[in-house]
């Protein structure tokens, strides 16, 4: 009983944890509510993708795949394309979807063969094929682009003629998806001043009369990522996400049991490395530029982090752990440079904060990972000894 | 013969090697200078070396490649700022204590003309406990996720690293030359080591050549300094490893990553063993942070030491070491391939192509290099 | 569905085995008829996991040169390549150890990759792996398997919360989902079952006969075996040497057969050696004792003396074991594997977690030091050869000088406990000695371990062991996996030690007929605890009644 | 075997269909999601004299008021876009209007030359400056 109670202050404590955090940097920071709020549905809709990226593999027992920068280079590459062709709106941003796929299949195919052949180590191998990849990603982009891959658009090539320079803008597709559906939360007052401000378009416009402020929701895209929940929960129900939960769990019986284990793990991380590469093109059309040779970077450990932080383990992530882990993630994320500001003077401070909470909750997860792995094994050994062993 | 030959050292390493004696070969033909190059190469083998021989310990015990090396960096950064925080302190007090005790040589002109080594010494004298302590619990902390150390060193390096940017902030640093000029208080991002001990290695017992010699009928500046004290450092502390590893305690670690059920049978400690290991990595770490630094010149803080985890690992594995067996000659071999392809790669591509690709070439060349080591097969 | 009704379901002809040269099997032929309870019984290694590796089709046959001999199902001959053709052919197997997935329930494991699915459009396009699951469906199919075998269990359940005994039943009622399933092997299916379990598991496999399915019953719980089954099959030495109706053998006819060595005048020759042998030794020690020991030792005080020990050793279980080894004797453990014989020299060194009261020249021995027991000169050597006993990466002075190096500071120059290093000359020097006294085939001391033939690290071990000089050494399976040559040497190098340096000496084994040649006593574990200690002298037959699970306590009067 | 061999055929034959469509579908993307540049020139263009004043407007967004030898430049996605000038005279006063839908269809940017168009000729669209 006290056991239990414990295993489940234990299996939460990294999002009580942040949420104690938060009760404290929040009235420190001093921003508004809508504020807050605004913000946090901004980022829900910009990350939630990418993180739920991650599911997958976690549920074939691969882990966290730091693998997934790959899929996010993939989309950033179609990205460059429609850039330099000119396509606007939604069509290029499916566009852009549609010429990532490939690349990110081709990279997450790869990605599975190398994990296969690094099994009980697939972490710290796909972080350094992260890495890798990059190098023949920035190779591809910074030499072979305008050089051998032709890309004209002089507003996307450095000045000497070939590699793609460092920010592109995205104005073509910013916002596209976000804005699709403009639908706006305020409070009559507000509504008032919304209409006279913007006229009477084509908005949804939902009246609160005790909401303070006036916030914007992404609303085409938080469809797109409810879609993306149906899907997860749909695949969990197909033979091949049984068949990945089969292997997760104990990847001999579920070979003796006739279910291809290597392959069925490279479709895992193809889904995951697909699925990145479209979280990447929702992020950026957000964010309506794109940092050609570091956007990748920062997606990939701001996805697991904030994925930890709501509670998923190594081996065990649900949707719910993503939407927790987004709000509570970004939540740190707004106030602490703020309130490190206000409490130290110093915003750089709080700046720091947030870069070293995102490395340490990674390493604080898979050190715990480790260790109750470890307990496990010993406690599954012990099992072994049956009957009343240890008691004569 | 042959055969014999690229089964000991291993494709990758004669690709890279030919890759760099082409390097070599092509650049005094594309103008670029071969001595001065090689002279950059010498120079920089040193500057890391000590941080390559940091990852014999914990790889020949069996925990692995030590991605969580800036743990150590920042104990060597610790040092090398509080040497030069306390170095006018030190030197006042030692002075007195020479006036004190009539101890002669202990004058103030001895300290003024030893000001220097005295402060690289209490750099790293400063650094090693700081870098013992972090080392231990670092080590307790790998010995309890047996089978999962190189993830989490790697992030217990970034969180380490993160955490110290904080740290820089807050410390009550005061010496002006260290500090923000204007707000009088937190770390700069680079510090200067010069006036405390800049190139204090490279210069000692350095040889010095200047003469201009003619190839091919082109007339080619020869300029070298070799830095043999930093070589000689590299040397002496690769002997304190060799000689380490051929202690009991050496070799009971070496069983301990050969096969730690058998060390375990023989009545070793094996986690003993490990924390050990990771101690003298940790320590390895942070005085090569300080050779590395007095030879660049700067103290990088902050996110300096994120990523320098990755050229050390690297180049071991370049030299041939596999994921748990590592020798002097993989860090030797290693670090003078790595480097070399580092300094030659940007001057011959620049002179060929006119561009630098040396930075996607590190990429691809150190990542792949642990890629391949992380896939090969290991004796089950 | 079969061709040829008259022909048996299976039939073996003339199937025979070899690995590397090694006979393990030879000229096997049998047939089962559907429905039959076929009982196969055997000491370890006697070759049934051979012969069930080739009914399966296991790739490790066709890569060591595959089968000589012929099946025939229903008739017609078949040549399996993998275990998947065997399984789609209408063979099932349930092993020895679970294979089954913890956090699934029952109804997920029994229909592991064989899941009822939903037809969709999806799976058109992609392939049937993207069909949603059938729930309902499955959880019937699951309940129906289940009840077959006349046992309640909730499909629902989740394996991890399962007793051992439920998941038995999960494994069998797996095998029985499969509709084509006509021919079933147990791997010692009772082994981890309480009696009543057990019964129940009878009941149910007669009850899957009369439907037609037959069985066959691997065990060593030899009334089992005679309760189920219909005819009985014995292999030893890789040979069929009994196939008759179960009827006609008592159980103490079957354990005799299946350690063989039935009371041929031959054999006892060979018997009436042995006793003489301790009293031989006896003397010897006596003198040993006396004359070249001087430290002071109260007579009739055992070398070692084991109280209520239990270890917890993975798949190697000692519950309560007690017993007393006089100096100078050669002890035998024996015991079926997987009933804890090795868990006890493992458990006395430390290696595994331990408990009860071990005393050591009457002192109390601390357990799980491995380095306590070394430092009490005590040395061991391990069945795992490759995980425990050797550094296969290293050298071969370092193996045999390292356990000394650490344990007792030889082969290092320089200042205890301040700086120490190994001196590599003195390695080399014992190293040598060594690989001439034993005849070690290799290049020399810096050859690697693990480039040696499985004979001569065997030897290395024993030379690890015997560096250390030690007055009571443990030895666990001697002569496993190595050749016959070799094992000889093995075995006359031990007794030659024993006789030479009064060493007592512990050995455990699987290989009764090794235990029976150069123990004094043997001691036969059975489920973690020692069911009998008997002067090698006894007959063979009376260990195999030990080993086959007959509890005779009565054994025990000759522990005296 | 046989019927095996030709469910094989038949999925990857479905397969090709779906992959032909994929690529129908980028193609069709690119064709509606093209942004141009239209370049509004007045300028004399052989026998057409550069107009005193003319407003352009396109897709019904912003008027752009050109005199002569004026150059604007008009953003439109799509492959087709709708034209609407008003030409007026020395006196401001309007001369004629003219309303006409224009293809671009795959090509990037184009220049209308706008004293041809308001002429009712044809070959109004002229290559883009670069």
């Amino acid at each position: 009983m006290v056991r239990k109670f414990f295993d489940i202050i234990a299996n939460n404590a990294v999002p009580a944890v942040f949420i104690l955090i938060s009760a404290f940097a929040i009235p420190l920071s001093g921003f508004s509510a809508s504020y807050l709020v605004q913000e946090l549905l901004t980022r829900i809709g910009r990350n939630s993708f990418l993180i739920l990226s991650l599911l997958i593999p976690i549920m074939a027992g691969m882990g966290l795949n730091f693998g997934m920068v790959l899929g996010a280079m993939a989309g950033q590459i179609g990205l460059l394309f429609i850039c330099d062709w000119g396509i606007v709106g939604i069509p290029g941003m499916v566009l852009a979807c549609l010429i990532g796929t490939p690349i990110a299949i081709i990279l997450g195919i790869f990605c599975g063969h190398i994990l296969n052949r690094a099994k009980g180590r697939e972490m710290v191998t796909s972080y350094i094929l992260g890495f890798f990849i990059n190098g023949v990603y920035q190779m591809t982009v910074l030499y072979l682009m305008g050089w051998i891959i032709p890309i004209t658009n002089p507003n996307l090539l450095l000045s000497r003629g070939y590699g793609v320079r460092n920010a592109v803008s995205l104005s073509g597709i910013r916002a596209v998806l976000d804005n699709l559906i403009p639908t706006v939360i305020t409070n009559p007052e507000g509504a008032k001043q919304f209409l006279n401000v913007n006229g009477a378009g084509s908005f949804f416009l939902i009246q609160l009369p005790f909401f303070d402020g006036t916030i914007r929701i992404p609303l085409a895209t938080f469809i797109i990522i409810a879609l993306f929940c149906v899907f997860i929960v749909w695949f969990r129900k197909t033979k091949l996400g049984q068949d990945m939960r089969a292997i997760g769990q104990s990847q001999s019986v579920a070979d003796s049991a006739g279910i291809p284990v290597n392959r069925t793990r490279i479709i895992a991380i193809v889904i995951s490395t697909v699925l990145a590469c479209y979280g990447q093109i929702i992020y950026l059309q957000n964010m309506g530029t794109l940092n050609t040779y570091n956007s990748h970077d920062q997606a990939g450990m701001f996805s697991i982090a904030a994925l930890l932080i709501g509670g998923a383990s190594v081996s065990k992530a649900s949707i719910t752990n993503v939407f927790v882990g987004v709000i509570l993630f970004h939540l740190m994320f707004i106030v602490a440079p703020m309130a490190g500001k206000n409490l130290i003077g110093e915003a750089q401070i709080g700046e720091y904060f947030r870069v070293f909470v995102s490395y340490g909750i990674i390493a604080i997860a898979l050190v715990l990972h480790a260790w109750k792995r470890n307990r496990e094994r010993e406690a599954a050994r012990r099992s072994l000894r049956g009957g009343n062993g240890g008691k004569a | 013969m042959i055969k014999n030959f690229i089964k000991n050292a291993g494709w990758p390493r004669i690709i890279i090697g030919l890759f760099l004696l082409a390097l070599f070969i092509t650049a005094p033909f594309v103008g670029v200078n071969v001595f001065t190059s090689f002279n950059n190469t010498i120079v920089r083998f040193g500057m890391n070396g000590v941080m390559v021989l940091a990852m014999i310990p914990m790889v020949q015990a069996g925990c692995g490649l030590n991605f969580g090396l800036p743990l150590g960096i920042i104990a060597g950064l610790l040092g090398a700022t509080l040497s030069i925080e306390l170095n006018t302190e030190i030197l006042a007090k030692l002075a007195e204590l020479g006036i004190r005790y009539k101890i002669s040589w202990l004058t103030r002109e001895f300290l003024t003309a030893y000001r220097e080594p005295a402060g690289f010494a209490s750099a790293i004298l400063i650094a090693i406990p700081i870098a013992a302590v972090l080392g231990w619990l670092y080590g307790k902390l790998l010995n309890r996720v047996k089978g999962d150390e190189m993830m989490i060193a790697t992030y217990v390096g970034f969180s380490s690293v993160s955490f110290m940017c904080i740290a820089w902030l807050l410390l009550p640093y005061k010496h002006p030359t260290m500090v923000w000029g204007y707000a009088g208080r937190g770390l700069r991002t680079t510090i200067s080591v010069e006036g405390y001990w800049l190139h204090i290695l490279n210069d000692w017992l350095s040889l010095n050549f200047q003469d201009k010699i003619e190839i091919g009928g082109k007339i080619l500046d020869v300029n070298l300094s070799i830095p043999t004290g930093m070589l000689i450092f590299f040397a002496v502390m690769a002997f304190i490893v060799w000689i380490f590893m051929r202690t009991k305690t050496g070799t009971a670690m070496t069983a301990v990553g050969s096969n730690p059920e058998f060390a375990r049978a023989s009545g070793v400690n094996v986690d003993k063993m490990r924390t050990i290991s990771v101690m003298m990595s940790t320590i390895l770490g942070a005085i090569g942070i300080i050779v590395y630094e007095q030879s660049f010149g700067f103290i990088q803080l902050y996110m300096g030491p994120f990523y320098m985890a990755l050229p050390a690992v690297a180049s071991i594995l370049l030299g041939g070491a596999s994921v748990n067996k590592a020798t002097i000659l993989n860090v030797v071999v290693g670090t003078f391939l790595f480097q070399g392809i580092l300094t030659m790669t940007p001057t011959v591509f620049n002179s060929v192509f006119q561009t630098d690709m040396s930075e996607v070439i590190r990429l691809i060349v150190s990542n792949g290099m642990i890629l391949y080591a992380l896939t090969r097969k290991v004796r089950a | 569905m079969s061709a040829n009704n008259n022909a048996p379901l299976l039939q073996l002809e003339h199937i025979g085995k070899e690995y590397y040269g090694n006979r393990v099997l030879s000229d096997i032929s049998f047939s089962i008829e559907a429905g039959e309870i076929l009982g196969l019984v055997g000491e370890n290694g006697a070759g049934k996991s051979t012969l069930l590796n080739i009914l399966f089709g296991m790739p490790v046959i066709a890569s060591t040169g595959g089968y000589e001999g012929n099946l025939y199902l229903d008739g017609k001959p078949v040549h399996f390549t993998s275990p998947n053709q065997a399984l789609s052919a209408g063979l099932g197997m349930v092993h020895q150890e679970f294979s089954l997935i913890p956090g699934f329930t029952a109804t997920e494991n029994i229909l592991l990759n064989r899941e009822v699915l939903n037809g969709s459009l999806m799976s058109y396009v992609f392939s049937d792996r993207v069909s949603t699951l059938d729930r309902d469906a499955m959880r019937h199919r699951a309940e129906a398997a289940i009840n077959t075998l006349g046992v309640h269990i909730s499909p629902d359940m989740t394996v991890s919360e399962m007793p051992v005994g439920y998941k038995q039943f999960i494994e069998i009622a797996r095998e029985i989902d499969r509709k084509n399933t006509r021919l079933l092997f147990l791997d010692e299916p009772t082994a981890v079952l309480t009696e009543q379990e057990a019964e129940i598991l009878l009941i149910a496999l007669k009850k899957l006969s009369k439907q037609g399915i037959a069985i066959v019953f691997i065990s060593h719980r030899l009334s089992e075996v005679k309760e189920l089954c219909s005819r009985i099959l014995v292999l030893r030495d890789g040979t069929l040497v009994t196939d008759v109706p179960a009827k006609t053998l008592t159980t103490r006819e079957m354990a005799s057969l299946v350690v063989g060595r039935e009371s041929s005048k031959k054999e006892e020759a060979v018997e009436v050696e042995i006793p003489e042998q301790p009293v031989e030794e006896e003397n010897i020690n006596e003198t040993l004792g006396t004359t070249t020991l001087s430290k002071k030792k109260k007579k009739k005080k055992p070398a070692l003396k084991v109280e209520h020990l239990w270890v917890d050793m993975p798949g190697e279980t000692v519950r309560d074991v007690s017993f007393e080894v006089q100096k100078g004797e050669i002890f035998g453990i024996g015991g079926l594997s997987g009933h804890g014989k090795l868990g006890i020299p493992n458990g006395i060194m430390g290696l595994y977690p331990a408990g009860g009261k071990v005393k050591l020249f009457g002192k109390k021995l601390t357990l799980n030091k491995p380095r306590a027991a070394l430092s009490r000169k005590m040395a061991f050597v391990s069945e795992d050869r490759r995980g425990v006993g050797l550094l296969l990466d290293e050298p071969l002075d370092w193996n045999i000088t390292f356990t000394a190096m650490q344990t007792q500071g030889r082969f290092l120059f320089g200042i205890p406990y301040i700086f120490q290093m190994r001196n590599e000359l003195a390695m080399a020097k014992e190293t040598k000695k060594f690989i001439e006294s034993l005849s070690i085939k290799c290049t020399g001391p810096s050859q690697k371990a693990g480039e040696l033939s499985g004979g001569n690290q065997q030897k290395v071990c024993l030379a690890k062991a015997f560096v250390l000089r030690p007055d009571i050494l443990l030895i666990c399976e001697p002569t496993r996996g190595i050749d016959i040559g070799a094992k000889a040497l093995v075995l006359d190098t031990l007794k030659e030690y024993n006789r030479e340096n009064g060493t007592t000496i512990i050995i455990t084994s699987s290989e009764l007929e090794e235990l029976r040649s150069v123990c004094d006593r043997v001691a036969i574990v059975d489920d973690g605890e020692i069911v009998g200690i008997l002067p090698a002298s006894r007959p063979a037959e009376e260990f195999g009644m030990l080993m086959m699970g007959e509890k005779m306590r009565v054994a025990l009067e000759y522990t005296e | 075997m046989f019927v095996a061999f030709l469910k094989f055929l038949m999925r990857w034959f479905q397969r090709l269909i779906v992959l032909a469509a994929l690529i129908a579908l980028g193609v069709w993307l690119f064709y509606i999601g093209r942004e141009h540049q239209i370049f509004l020139d007045n300028k004399t263009s052989g026998n057409f004299k550069a107009l005193e004043q003319i407003n352009v407007s396109v897709n019904g967004g912003e008027i752009s008021e050109l005199m002569q030898r004026e150059r604007d430049v008009k953003k439109v996605v799509g492959p087709k876009f709708e034209i609407r000038a008003e030409i007026f005279d020395e006196d401001g006063e309007i001369v004629s209007t003219i309303s006409k839908e224009i293809k671009i269809c795959f090509s990037k940017d184009i220049m209308i030359n706008l004293p041809t168009l308001a002429a009712g000729e044809e070959n109004f669209i002229v290559p883009a400056p670069k």
